[in-house]
C-alpha cells in the first residue's frame, strides 16, 4: 500500500484531530484546532460536542467555519447560549473537556502568547490578543495546542503571558487554584510535546514520520527535553486526507439574494 | 418608550464626541450600518467598547473616531490581522488611541454587571497571566466566606448601546435570534440604545423561538436593512466571508483604505448606498 | 454522558441520607414525581434546597425526610399556608428542622453562581433588612473600585439537582420550555443530576424555541409522565390550581396528613398508581 | 345615578389600579396587587407591562393568575426569562418602574414584615417570608403598598424588617443606597397613605367613601398622622367593578384530558 503524499501542516492537523476522544466536549479556537475538530467529528468522533465560544453548544458544521460566530455554527447547534452564559455557566463552572488553542508563541511550560510581538505597549507586531484563550486554560479539564515548531514560535521567554500551561512548572499551576490539569500535548508539524509529569516542562514524545529529532530541536527556542522512547506519529491514512482536504472553508454569500423580495408577515419565523 | 428614527437622526442625537459606545453582536448581527454612519458624520473622541473590534471597529479607528478603545479579540476572525487597529497601537496611526485590553470572560462579565446595576463583575480569570500588569481596572478580592481569590473589574456602563436585531415590532419591542453574545447585557448595562433592525413588524414574541428586549428596555429603533453586512442576520442573509477575507487588501495600506472609505462610506448617503457602490464594484 | 434509569432506581442510587437535593422549578415543572418517590423510599436527614417550597417540600417536610431546609418563599402560592413547614418551623412538628432563609434574589444567585463554580455570590441585597441578623450568611463586601457595600452569599453546590423538564432525546439532551426558573442553575451548580421528563423523543433542538441542556451535563433521565402534577409542564398539562387550594386542608391537620400520605404516596408502587388513586377519589 | 354597592377589598384593589400609570412597567406580587394590576390593564392601562418574579415579561393574562408562575403568565408574556436574570438584569439593573407589594405587617415608615409574627426562631406564625419583595422595594422606581388597615397590620414595631420602605425616615433609606425612591402610597380599605415629604413618615391623605379619619386612627398601631386636606377617594364605578368581579382566577386543570393520547413525534412542538 503506497503512502498517501500529505504536508507537514496536514499531518499536524491529523495527529491533533486523534487526540480528541469519541465522547469528546471540545472548545474549540478557530484556525487549525477547528480544522482538527472537524476532522475527528467526520472520522473517529462523529458524537463529539463541538463548542465555539460564541455560544453554540454541539454545533455540527457541514462546511469549516471561517469564524467562531459563523451562521453555520448556530444554525447546525444543539443550543445557542449567550456569551456570559458560555464564559460563565459552560466555561467557569467546569463542564468542558478539552480547551484546543493556538498560539502565537510558546515556551518550555507550554505557557502561550497570543498578545504582542515585542513590548507590550509598543510592539513590534500587535497580535489579536487573549480572547477566550486564559481562561479555556485554566478551566477545560485538559488543553491541547496546535502551533507550528519553529526559534520564532517556540521560544525560551514569551513576550507576553496571555495564557497559562505549566506556569513554571512543578506545582506552580496548582499554586494558582485553576481547576484544569492544563496541557496535555503540543501538537506541531514536527512532532507531539507532552508535559513531563513532575516538572511540567514539555518533552518530545513522538515525531511525525521523517522528521528526526534534531530537526525538532533546532526548531526549538530552549533546549528541548527528548523522551527516552520517542514514538512516531502514525501517517496520516487516505481517509483522513480525504476528509480534511474536503472540509470547504465556508465561503461568501450574496446578500441580494439572500433577502426575500418582500418582507415577512408577522410571528412568521424566517427559518 | 421606542421612539423610531432615521438612522442618521438618531446618530446625530445620541452618539457625541466624548461618548462611550458599545457597538456589540458577537460575529453575527454587527450593527455595520450604525458604525457606518458615524464614520459618515465625522464624530470623533469616541470611547469604543466591543469584545471583537471587527471590519466595524477597524474602519472607526482608521477614520479617527476613536481616542480609546476597549477589546478582547482584535483580529480579523478566520483571516488574520486589522491593520488599522494595529496601525494605531503599533505606530499612533492616524493618531494615538488609548487600548484597554481584557479577555473575552471579563468583558462578557463586565457588560453583565452593566446589565446588573453592579459597579464591578467577579469572576475567576486572568490567573497567571501578565494582564494585570498592564490592566490597572483588573484587581482580586477575597471570597468572605471561603478566602479564595476572585478577579474583580468594574463593570461597563457605557453611554450608548448600539446593536442590530432581526426585528422590531410597531411599538418598539425588538427580536432577535441565533447567535446572541452580549447584545441584551450590552442594552441594559447602557444609559441609551439604538437598535438597528432588518425590519419592522407587526408584532414580536418568543413563541417560535428567539429573544425579545421590551419596548421600555430600548430608547430608538432604526431600519436598516442588511444593516449587520459583511456579518450577517440569522434568517435574513449569511456572513460574508469574502468580504471578510477581502478587507485585509482593502485596509492593509492607510492611503488606500482612506480612498476606499472616501469613496464607499464618506461619499455615500447612507448605508443603502454604501451597499448598491460595493455591489456595482463587485464586492458583493 | 446520560444514563436511562427507572425513576425509583435513580431515586436509590443517588439520594442518600445526609446528601443536599435541589429540587427546582419554579410554580413550573416542579418535580413532584420525584419528590413522591423520595417520601415512598423513607429517605431522611436530606437537606432540602428549593426557592418555593411548595407541596413538594411540604410532604417531605411532614414526612421527615429533612433536618434542613434552604428556602426564600415557603407559601401556598395564591392559597395561603404550608401547613407542615409552619408545623415544623413553629413546633417541631414531625422533628425540628434548621431553617436556612434567604430572598429570592439571594437564592436565585447563589444557584447561578454555583452553576458559575464560583464559591460565592455579589450582589445588592438584603440592605435595610433584618435578614442578615438572622442568616450569618449573608455578608458584605466592598467593590474595589467605587468602595459600594455589596452582598455576598456563599453559592449553591448541592449533591443532587431534581428537575422536571417537557423532554429529553435518546441520548438524554434534556428540553424544556415556558417559565424556566433556576432549573438550569440547579442542574449545573450540582454534584449530579437528576431529569425527569414528560416523554423521550427522537430528537430535540431550540430552533422551534425552548431551551436544550446537553447530555453531558445531565446524569440520569428518567420518563415520569405527568411527573410535575399538581404543577404543570407547558404544552402538556396546565397546572392544577385546584389541587392547590385542596392541599391547605388535606395537609392542615398532621395526622390527617399523615393518613392521606400514607393511602396516596407510601402505600402506592410509584407516581402513575398516586394519580390514579387521586382521580378515583375525585381530587383531579 | 346611583353608587354601585362595593366591598372595601373591592375599594382597595380599584384605588390601588388608579395608581398605576398608563405605560407603568409593574413588578406585581401575587394576590391583591395581581387583581389590582389586571384590573388597570383591563380599564385605564391597556398597554401597561405587567411583570411577575417568575419571569414573565409583558403578560397579558385573560383571566387571574393564583400563583406568580401560572401557565397563563407565560403563554400570554412577551418574553420569559429565567428567575436570575428577572432579579438581575431587570429589577437590579433599574428597569422596573412601579413594584406592587402586599405584607402581613406595615410600620409608620412603610417598611414591610411578611416573614414572622412572634420571635423569628420561633414564632406564633410563620409567614411565607420574602420572596422578590426586599429586591422589588429596594430597585423598583417607586412602590405601593396594599393591606387591610387594622390594629394587627399598622403595627408600632414590625416583628421582623423584610423589607424596608423609608427605613427609618429622614435621610435614612438614602443612606442604604437603594435606588429606587421607595414608597409612594400604602393603599387600605380605609383610605390611603403617603410618606411625607420630608420625615417619611406616613400621612393619611385619603379616606374612602363613607370612612372616617377617627375609624383609620383607631384601626392604626401607632399615632396616624393626618393630612390638613383629606381628599375622599372616587368611589369604585359601575365600569369597574364589572371587569373587577369578572377577574375569576384560574382554575383545575383536568390533565388526563390535556395529556394527548399517544406521544409527540420528534421535533414537533407541542403548544
Amino acid at each position: 500500500m503506497s503512502e498517501p503524499a500529505y504536508s507537514p501542516e496536514e499531518m499536524m492537523v491529523v495527529a491533533a484531530s486523534r487526540l480528541l476522544d469519541p465522547d469528546d466536549v471540545v472548545f474549540i479556537g478557530i484556525g487549525l484546532p477547528s480544522k482538527a475538530a472537524n476532522l475527528a467529528r467526520q472520522s473517529h468522533a462523529p458524537d463529539i460536542s463541538m463548542i465555539y465560544e460564541s455560544g453554540t453548544l454541539d454545533t455540527k458544521p457541514t462546511v469549516l467555519p471561517l469564524s467562531i460566530g459563523d451562521p453555520e455554527l448556530s444554525r447546525t447547534a444543539l443550543a445557542v447560549v449567550s456569551v456570559p452564559e458560555m464564559f460563565n455557566y459552560w466555561l467557569q463552572g467546569g463542564w468542558i473537556r478539552t480547551g484546543f488553542l493556538g498560539a502565537a508563541q510558546i515556551d518550555r511550560f507550554a505557557n502561550l502568547n497570543s498578545t504582542v510581538i515585542g513590548d507590550y505597549r509598543r510592539p513590534k507586531v500587535r497580535l489579536p490578543g487573549a480572547g477566550g484563550a486564559p481562561e479555556i486554560a485554566g478551566f477545560c479539564h485538559r488543553t491541547l495546542v496546535l502551533l507550528r515548531q519553529n526559534p520564532k514560535t517556540f521560544v525560551d521567554t514569551l513576550d507576553f503571558v496571555t495564557t497559562v500551561g505549566m506556569v513554571r512548572g512543578g506545582g506552580s499551576r496548582r499554586e494558582l487554584d485553576l481547576p484544569g490539569r492544563g496541557p496535555e500535548a503540543v501538537i506541531t508539524d514536527l512532532g507531539i510535546l507532552e508535559p513531563d509529569a513532575e516538572t511540567g516542562e514539555l518533552v518530545l514524545t513522538h515525531l511525525h514520520p521523517g522528521v528526526s529529532a534534531e530537526t525538532a530541536i533546532a526548531a526549538t527556542g530552549w533546549p528541548l527535553l527528548v523522551a527516552e522512547s520517542l514514538d512516531t506519529t502514525q501517517a496520516p491514512t487516505a481517509k483522513e486526507l480525504e476528509i480534511l482536504r474536503a472540509l470547504v472553508p465556508s465561503g461568501a454569500s450574496n446578500f441580494a439574494e439572500l433577502i426575500p423580495a418582500k418582507g415577512r408577515g408577522p410571528g412568521e419565523s424566517p427559518r | 418608550m421606542t421612539e423610531f428614527l432615521e438612522l442618521a437622526t438618531a446618530v446625530k442625537r445620541y452618539v457625541k464626541p466624548g461618548c462611550s459606545v458599545a457597538a456589540e453582536g458577537f460575529t453575527h448581527l454587527i450593527p455595520h450600518a450604525a458604525g457606518a454612519e458615524i464614520i459618515r458624520q465625522g464624530i470623533r473622541h469616541l470611547e469604543l467598547i466591543r469584545m471583537t473590534p471587527d471590519i466595524i471597529f477597524d474602519q472607526m479607528i482608521g477614520m479617527g473616531c476613536a481616542d480609546k478603545v476597549v477589546f478582547s479579540w482584535g483580529g480579523n476572525p478566520g483571516v488574520g490581522s486589522l491593520f488599522r487597529l494595529r496601525d494605531a497601537y503599533e505606530h499612533g496611526v492616524p493618531h494615538e488611541i488609548e487600548f484597554e485590553e481584557h479577555a473575552h470572560a471579563a468583558m462578557a462579565n463586565a457588560f453583565a454587571a452593566g446589565a446588573a446595576g453592579l459597579p464591578c463583575a467577579v469572576f475567576k480569570g486572568y490567573r497567571g497571566t501578565q494582564y494585570p500588569e498592564v490592566n490597572p481596572k483588573i484587581r482580586f478580592i477575597e471570597c468572605p466566606f471561603t478566602g479564595e481569590v476572585l478577579t474583580a473589574i468594574p463593570s461597563h456602563r457605557p453611554d450608548v448601546a448600539i446593536v442590530h436585531a432581526q426585528r422590531a415590532d410597531r411599538r418598539g419591542n425588538v427580536w432577535m435570534t441565533g447567535i446572541l453574545g452580549v447584545q441584551k447585557e450590552a442594552i441594559l448595562a447602557s444609559e441609551c440604545s439604538i437598535v438597528t433592525v432588518e425590519e419592522v413588524v407587526e408584532s414580536v414574541d418568543e413563541r417560535s423561538g428567539g429573544t425579545v428586549i421590551p419596548r421600555w428596555a430600548v430608547d430608538v429603533v432604526c431600519e436598516a436593512r442588511l444593516g449587520a453586512f459583511p456579518s450577517y442576520a440569522e434568517g435574513y442573509y449569511d456572513r460574508s466571508n469574502e468580504f471578510y477575507q477581502r478587507w485585509g487588501e482593502i485596509s492593509k495600506d492607510f492611503d488606500g483604505f482612506r480612498e476606499w472609505m472616501e469613496r464607499y462610506v464618506v461619499s455615500t448617503d447612507d448605508f443603502g448606498q454604501y451597499l448598491a457602490r460595493l455591489k456595482e464594484d463587485g464586492y458583493v
